[in-house]
């Protein structure tokens, strides 16, 4: 690729707390694919749903701003964040701002206006389209071949597809296909963009439970051995909170939940502690030291159909 | 189930002010329900999302705006993608829920009191302070016991600062809740 | 001149929002206005009556009439102006009803507009001139594309009408989509029974020649004498000398080829005849499949055919066709139901379309009446009918109920409790269509004598859990989210035109939706008429319908070509070009831009000067725009009629100001 | 919507016309202030028809006809467009705004196209307003004489 | 041997072949040429070519019979319009025989009188004309004057990238390397005004018409003369009232008809008493017309001239969607 990748970065404020292992791989993987991020200068808090549900002038203020800032910066192609609840604020200001009206409003809120001139895409989506699968397979010096995951994109990574434009909304496939690449299983997971339970979690436990319990369930009983998720917030209902999924409803799932970036890393030969693996609440240790041996098993099993298909 | 006075209760300027605040039309909707069928959030709803659209259509105010639904809701977006006649219905409901506030509601306290935290947090920070708004959440709601199973999972994981990553200037996001809520008062 | 001015109020249509009484007092201040007045409904026999008695008492030399579109009644006051004694291109219309009173409410600015309109037509009518009809010859031969039950009912009512008939057929034998069809609603009764028979009267009548695998390539001419050219498809087989046997069939080695008329449940040999009913039952290569054809080796069906029938170098033929008269019986095709990622896309080999299950339930199908899902093969016992999958779902781009799927899901789900007794049947519905004779009956039957579980709300996505299909809809009438665990889910996919329908509409100049159906002449009064004289429509190439509506549109259909055809002699449109020969140059560009090929070059006095055929020239005025001399103009839209027009409205502004 | 302007509509029998039918016959409201003559076909339009209306004071001029590729006539709307495109981009150098001529196409079965395209023709041609003409005295003419005859008087 | 006397004895050699040949010759002063018909060899020696040899004589090959065999002599913007006419077989090439020639510019009698009035003299004084070294001289009340051509040259010649006749029987002289391409710079810079100034710009040019239709009667393409639809009744276009709108509508008439055809060579404007711009009409349309179709009239006598094809999908014009 001769063009130079570089963006716009908006980190977004879990990347600071409960997603640290997530801003953490992501800033790796992106440094070792060839993706300069440039962070947004005094980023603020984009609004998350919180302020959408409030009003969506206030909302398109918050994540207004950080448009505004990031135009600022030179030669950046698109503003870039790993949070699919950020990536929708921040594409919806945008497209409702596209009505002169309702940009006026937004921006008499703000101390300098935006222009509205560059493209927001998440990173999955800039790794995908700029990268690609295909540059992706080359780098990966150690495949995770034996790795079953749920790819899980959660609710608002495609959807609505008139504003996200980004993949299939009923069965995106970017993810999939970039964890194949690096030697992992997708398994079918019908459940992909199903919702988790959102930013319940706090004020009403019992959903999360029961949504998040449910994509368990059915990840488990696809034969995932893992999730894999590219949003903080999923991530956490299913990590950080599976202990209380599983007491809700009498279960034991034990089932690691990365971040892409993560399995990204270690497939590009990053180490455990680099991708921030020990900030997951389900260690995945276990599962990452037993894939030399599945793999093995799994090469054996493939030989044999391989040479009985050969002969008819 | 009480009678619906349909010559008496219905509030033509209601359903005309969701549909200037949404950009939606809402005798779009013939209540095929897809709306409903694909919602996560049925089993929590008094009313599920395609019978909200059928009270919308009614004019019935109260009954919207008193409703836990408008609440519940996480807008996942499942109803938008899947409406056959392109209704914004996440839109739709996110302007209930904006009503509801306006005029009072909060018919799930809990549910507001966590939006208020976060955004309380923000207009303070200018960035979300995961702590700070747990501990403001408690403090509203005086739920003591909130997630306090998931502390020792999470303390020691150095995920959950205790001092806030503020934005070097603050004020300029001071600001922008401050010029909100005047354009409000106008 | 005199002109009588006419301003109808169409009941309330037109006066609702229009002034016509102040319209009509406008007009008789107009230039060249002897006479004007409001009439109720202009059209009706008493209205009518009025324009004619009008035009005898005051000696009028034309009438304008404001009320609808011209395109709806011109022709109907155009025969009322003659039957008060004039020509009748002296008579011109103000649309004052779909251009004005049904467009706005603004009874002020309406009436003004409508005042503008009448202006116009009065100015144009000046200008015009009496136009006179030529007679020209016919070719009473009719060409039929399409071998659906609807372009086979038209074949045949025309060729028992002693018209030689024509049927293009595209695939390779007739029947269309009722020969895939297992029953019939709402009486049960077997498809091939009741098509079978018609289909070898095709085959046999001596008026009617059939070309199967063929399509029109071009059309040329106009109405009595179209030319046709169609391309007969290569099939690699003789069909002169196959017989039909079935030998090949039974030696092909290849066996993996694509069955579309067993909907791609299946396959078939790669020499293959789709049906034991097909008419004509004759052998076609598909050449994508074909060994000899992939490889060069093979030949088996060329060694073990009796009659020497296989020819791999067989090429498409092209033949061209006279006829006087074309009806397009087209059809329809399923959308692309793949748009619907919720229901799987076509990832899920248990999520079929309703044709395919059709298939599956005819004894001369694929699985031989057995229905068996496709991942497993096992008998399924718990079916989900998915309705209005591409029907009624803008967000598909299809707004339209395609009408016929509610009764055959009903249909459907008789059959399946029929065929799997300890089956349990659900319908997700959102409105149950059934207008017609023993239709809603038959839905009734459906629930109350074979219980299928009819369930009102959409289905919002199925997806596979455990060897079953979860089947995730709404019961809005209990208005409650519901989940089925399905073995089998079959999606009633909706109607569009046919592949290719677009391509054959240009060809024919025809007017089409977005969604592949043709225009007919008029929703009400032209069902099977289209605005290209000569050219009709039968079943659903028109838009979708059921086998009953199809057949009497067929027969309508054939009804119009055989009262076409009952005269020997059609008169031609006067609205031709006409060269002015002292003004003609003899660039003849009129010529070169002429789509028609309408206008020759002929010698007067030693100068060339351009010539129109009338019977050829269809009046499009191109040639007139064309021509800077102003020399070959289009009667009834000359330059001068059109200038009129303009003028009018321009001069009315200018008083204003 | 401010006082009606001068909007005269060159429209094909076979598509546009039955497309404004349509428009009307699903009652698709619509400003009032379009004039529509009846054309056979996009072809007959002669460029000349559309100066000659714009010069002799229409505000603006609209043109449409069958879509490419479905003209009743087969090729008239292929002529149409070449000739109306030369025209269109005439306009500027004779002082007349584009935008006060459009030519497009629509079909005999859109009737809700057809009130989105006068509804948006209209509009824009509000939005530039009373056209000037050549031969009336131009404002700005009038106006600069008027601050000469100011001191004057 | 001179250009002059080349072409000469090409004439004389081709002339018994011939019913007429068209060229120029002196006319009534000094600074004049006139068109010169040449039946004779006699005439032949009245023939003058230099650059105040302005007129395009193709104008006159229509108005003979079909019969005729004439010879017309053309400078490299003249033989664009042969060509234009061949191609709309309004003449026909075995009628025609064509003496080319290479052109470096023909003067402009309004920048010559311009010039000469600045220098307080008077055009119509002007005894002798003759040219020197890229300079026009003239003895005008007894004073030898030196303009140089440069500054008293048509406006169309310094744009011209036609210099040499684009078909010829005989060609006279040495060809010419053709100079850069013709941009519209002229247009270009007019379109800068508001549209409201272009408007005052002709409104004021227009009210100088006459309706004399010399512009019209000295454009070769202009082939409808007696039927021109600018003073027909059937069909009536413009009234004969004496109106801004029906002058400047007549315009409109003259350049769209010549849209796709006119070869730019000037005629109209030169033609012109009160002198209004209308070339710059014309060549508006070439402008539009070279980018829409890649297309410049005059050039190839078996074109498909462009507003009488049409593709089926466009290339440069966009589907006007709303």
């Amino acid at each position: 690729m001769s063009q130079k990748l570089r963006y716009a970065y908006y980190p977004g404020c879990s990347g600071q707390g409960t997603s640290k292992e997530y801003e953490q791989s992501t800033r790796a993987v992106c440094e070792a694919l060839g993706m300069e991020l440039v962070d947004i200068p005094d980023w603020s808090c984009c609004g998350s749903s919180p302020a959408h549900t409030v009003d969506h002038r206030l909302s398109s203020a918050l994540s207004g701003r950080n448009l505004a800032l990031a135009e600022r910066l030179e030669g950046v192609s698109a503003i870039l964040t790993p949070c699919p609840s950020c990536l929708t604020n921040l594409k919806v200001s945008a497209h409702k701002m596209k009505d002169p009206e309702f940009a006026a409003e937004v921006n008499a809120l703000l101390d300098f206006p935006v222009r509205n001139t560059l493209p927001v895409k998440s990173i999955l989506q800039a790794i995908y389209e700029d990268v690609g699968p295909d540059a992706l397979r080359p780098k990966a010096v150690r495949l995770l071949t034996g790795l079953k995951l749920a790819p899980y994109y959660g609710c608002i990574m495609n959807r609505p597809p008139h504003i996200m434009e980004f993949d299939d909304h009923e069965n995106p496939i970017a993810m999939d296909q970039l964890m194949e690449a690096i030697g992992a299983e997708a398994v079918t997971f019908p459940l992909k963009v199903e919702c988790c339970g959102a930013s319940f979690g706090v004020a009403r436990r019992d959903i999360v439970q029961k949504l998040s319990g449910k994509l368990l369930d059915t990840a488990a009983s696809n034969g995932a051995d893992a999730v894999v998720t590219a949003c903080p917030l999923c991530q956490m209902n299913l990590d950080l909170r599976q202990d209380q999924i599983n007491v809700a409803n009498n279960t034991s799932h034990n089932m690691p939940v990365f971040y892409y970036t993560q399995l990204i890393g270690l497939a590009l030969g990053m180490t455990p502690s680099q991708v921030g693996l020990e900030k997951l609440e389900v260690s995945p240790m276990a599962l990452l030291e037993s894939l030399p041996a599945r793999a093995e098993a799994q090469a054996q099993a493939a030989k044999k159909p391989a040479s009985k298909g050969a002969q008819s | 189930m009480n009678v619906i006075a349909l010559s008496h209760s219905q509030d033509r300027d209601f359903i005309a002010q969701v549909e200037k605040e949404s950009g939606q039309n809402v005798s779009l909707c013939y209540q095929c329900g897809n709306c409903t069928a694909g919602c996560p959030y049925t089993f929590v709803y008094d009313i599920p999302v395609h019978q909200m659209m059928r009270l919308l259509q009614a004019g019935q105010k109260e009954a919207l705006l008193s409703c836990r639904s408008v609440w519940l809701c996480a807008t996942c977006q499942s109803c938008t993608t899947r409406c056959p006649n392109n209704i914004d219905v996440a839109h739709i409901v996110d302007v209930l829920r904006h009503m509801a506030r306006r005029e009072g509601y909060s018919t799930e306290y809990g549910v507001k009191s966590f939006v208020d935290s976060f955004l309380e947090s923000v207009e303070k920070n200018g960035r979300a302070f995961e702590m700070g708004l747990l501990l403001r959440f408690i403090g509203k709601t005086g739920r003591f016991w909130t997630d306090v199973d998931l502390a020792p999972k999470i303390l020691p994981k150095g995920k959950l600062s205790p001092l806030p990553h503020k934005v070097k200037n603050p004020e300029a996001i001071a600001k922008i809740f401050e010029r909100f809520r005047q354009e409000c008062q106008k | 001149m005199k002109i009588g001015v006419f301003v109808c109020h169409c009941g309330s249509n037109i006066a609702g929002t229009v002034d016509v009484v102040q319209v009509a007092e406008a007009a008789k201040s107009m230039p060249e206005v002897a006479f004007a007045k409001d009439t109720m409904y202009a059209c009706s026999e008493p209205g009518q009556q009025g324009i004619i008695d009008a035009i005898k008492e005051m000696g009028l030399d034309g009438a304008v009439v404001a009320s609808c579109t011209p395109r709806m009644h011109g022709s109907t006051f155009m025969r009322t102006v003659a039957r008060a004694g004039l020509n009748p291109y002296m008579f011109e219309m103000a649309n004052i009803r779909e251009h004005v009173s049904w467009i706005g409410k603004d009874k002020v600015a309406n009436t003004r507009k409508a005042i503008d309109l009448v202006r116009m037509a009065v100015a144009k009518l000046a200008q015009n001139k009496p136009l006179y009809s030529q007679s020209f010859s016919i070719n009473k031969r009719v060409m039929i594309i399409g071998g659906g039950v609807a372009g086979i009912q038209a074949a045949l009512d025309c060729a028992d009408g002693g018209l030689q008939v024509v049927l293009v057929e595209k695939t390779t034998t007739i029947g269309g989509k009722m020969a895939k069809l297992d029953k019939t609603f709402p009486t049960v009764d077997c498809s091939s029974c009741i098509l079978g028979p018609r289909m070898v009267d095709v085959a046999q009548h001596p008026n009617i020649t059939l070309h199967a695998s063929a399509e029109v390539d071009e059309v040329f001419g106009y109405v009595g004498n179209y030319q046709v050219e169609v391309r007969k498809k290569a099939t690699y087989v003789n069909w002169k000398t196959c017989t039909g046997c079935g030998a090949c069939m039974e030696k092909c080695p290849s066996k993996k080829s694509k069955d579309p008329f067993n909907e791609l449940i299946g396959t078939t040999t790669a020499i293959n005849i789709p049906f034991p009913q097909a008419i004509p039952k004759r052998a076609s290569i598909d050449r994508d499949s074909c060994i000899k054809f992939k490889t060069g080796k093979c030949g088996i069906c060329a060694k073990v055919c009796p009659t020497k029938a296989i020819d791999y170098d067989q090429q498409d033929e092209m033949i061209t066709e006279e006829v006087g008269a074309i009806i397009a019986a087209t059809g329809f095709d399923l959308m692309d139901w793949h748009v619907y990622g919720q229901y799987g896309a076509g990832r899920y080999p248990d999520v079929i379309t309703s044709l395919q299950y059709e298939r599956m339930l005819s004894a001369s199908g694929p699985t031989g009446g057995h229905i068996k899902r496709p991942s497993d093969k096992k008998e399924p016992k718990t079916i989900v009918f998915i309705q209005c999958v591409g029907s009624r779902d803008k967000s598909v781009g299809r707004p339209y109920c395609t009408g016929f799927c509610c009764m055959y899901t009903a249909k459907q789900a008789i059959l399946t409790k029929d065929h799997i007794p300890d089956s349990e049947s659900y319908v997700f519905y959102m409105d149950i269509r059934a207008p017609g004779k023993m239709y809603d009956e038959f839905t009734r039957r459906a629930m109350e004598e074979y219980g299928a579980k009819y369930i009102r709300g959409r289905v919002s996505m199925v997806y596979p859990q455990d060897g079953k299909m979860i089947v995730r809809g709404v019961d809005t009438l209990a208005g409650a989210q519901v989940e089925v665990e399905a073995d089998l889910v079959v999606l009633a996919v909706g109607a569009e035109g046919a592949a290719g329908s677009a391509q054959l509409a240009e060809k024919l100049r025809i007017s089409y939706d977005s969604y592949g159906f043709f225009m007919e002449g008029h929703p009400k009064l032209k069902p099977v008429e289209t605005n290209t004289a000569g050219v009709y429509l039968a079943g659903c190439a028109q838009g979708p319908k059921d086998i009953p509506s199809s057949v009497a549109q067929g027969s309508a259909a054939a009804a119009k070509v055989l009262s076409l055809f009952s005269k020997d002699q059609l008169q031609s449109d006067p609205q031709v070009s006409k060269v002015d020969l002292k003004r003609c140059v003899g660039c003849m560009k009129c010529a070169i831009t002429c789509p028609f090929g309408a206008i020759k070059e002929t010698e007067v006095r030693g100068e060339i000067k351009a010539q129109v055929i009338e019977t050829i020239c269809q009046g499009c005025g191109i040639c007139t725009s064309t021509c800077r001399q102003g020399a070959i103009q289009l009667q009834n839209f000359t330059d001068n009629q059109i200038l009129a027009e303009v003028n009018a409205l321009l001069s009315s502004e200018t008083e204003e100001a | 919507m401010d006082k009606e302007l001068r909007i005269v509509g060159f429209l094909c029998n076979w598509c546009s016309y039955g497309g404004a039918d349509t428009a009307g016959v699903g009652r698709f409201v619509q400003p009032t202030d379009l004039r529509i003559i009846r054309m056979p076909c996009s072809g007959r339009i002669d460029p000349l028809f559309v100066l000659k209306t714009l010069i002799g004071g229409a505000d603006g001029v609209l043109v449409s006809g069958c879509h490419p590729r479905d003209c009743h006539y087969a090729e008239g709307n292929y002529y149409a467009r070449r000739r109306l495109e030369v025209l269109k981009r005439f306009l500027p150098i004779i002082g007349i705004d584009p935008g006060r001529f459009e030519y497009t196409w629509v079909s005999a079965s859109e009737g809700q196209r057809w009130q989105h395209v006068v509804t948006s023709f209209t509009n824009q041609i509000h939005a530039l307003g009373p056209v000037q003409r050549i031969g009336r005295q131009s404002l700005a003419k009038a106006c600069s004489l008027g601050t000469v005859l100011e001191p004057l008087a | 041997m001179s250009l002059q006397d080349e072409l000469k004895a090409q004439i004389v050699k081709r002339l018994p072949e011939l019913d007429v040949v068209i060229g120029w010759g002196q006319g009534y002063d000094s600074l004049h040429r006139t068109p010169l018909f040449i039946t004779s060899e006699a005439d032949v020696d009245k023939l003058v070519f230099d650059p105040l040899c302005v007129h395009n004589l193709s104008t006159y090959l229509t108005r003979y019979g079909s019969a005729k065999r004439i010879g017309v002599v053309v400078k490299g913007c003249d033989s664009r319009s042969v060509v234009e006419l061949l191609q709309e077989k309004l003449i026909h090439r075995d009628k025609v025989m064509v003496f080319g020639l290479p052109c470096e510019g023909v003067a402009d009698l309004g920048k010559v009188k311009r010039a000469l009035a600045a220098k307080d003299l008077d055009m119509g004084r002007v005894r002798a004309a003759s040219f020197a070294d890229g300079d026009l001289v003239v003895t005008v009340s007894g004073q030898e004057i030196r303009l140089p051509m440069a500054e008293v040259q048509a406006d169309k010649c310094g744009r011209c990238r036609y210099h040499n006749a684009v078909i010829h029987d005989e060609f006279a002289g040495q060809p010419i390397t053709e100079a850069a391409p013709d941009t519209y710079a002229d247009v270009a810079a007019f379109e800068e005004q508001t549209l409201e100034e272009r408007m005052e710009f002709w409104r004021e040019q227009m009210e100088r018409c006459v309706r004399c239709y010399a512009c019209r009667n000295a454009c070769p393409l202009c082939v409808c003369r007696d039927y021109c639809i600018g003073q027909s009744r059937e069909p009536n276009w413009v009234s004969q009232r004496d109106g801004l709108e029906e002058k400047f509508f007549f315009q409109m008439i003259h350049a769209t008809h010549l849209a796709g055809r006119c070869t730019e060579c000037g005629e109209c404007e030169r033609a012109c008493p009160v002198d209004i711009p209308l070339l710059l009409l014309k060549r508006k349309l070439g402008k539009e017309i070279l980018e829409l179709f890649d297309y410049r009239a005059g050039t190839d006598p078996d074109a498909k001239p462009p507003l009488l094809n049409f593709k089926v999908q466009e290339d440069t014009i966009n589907e006007r969607g709303w």
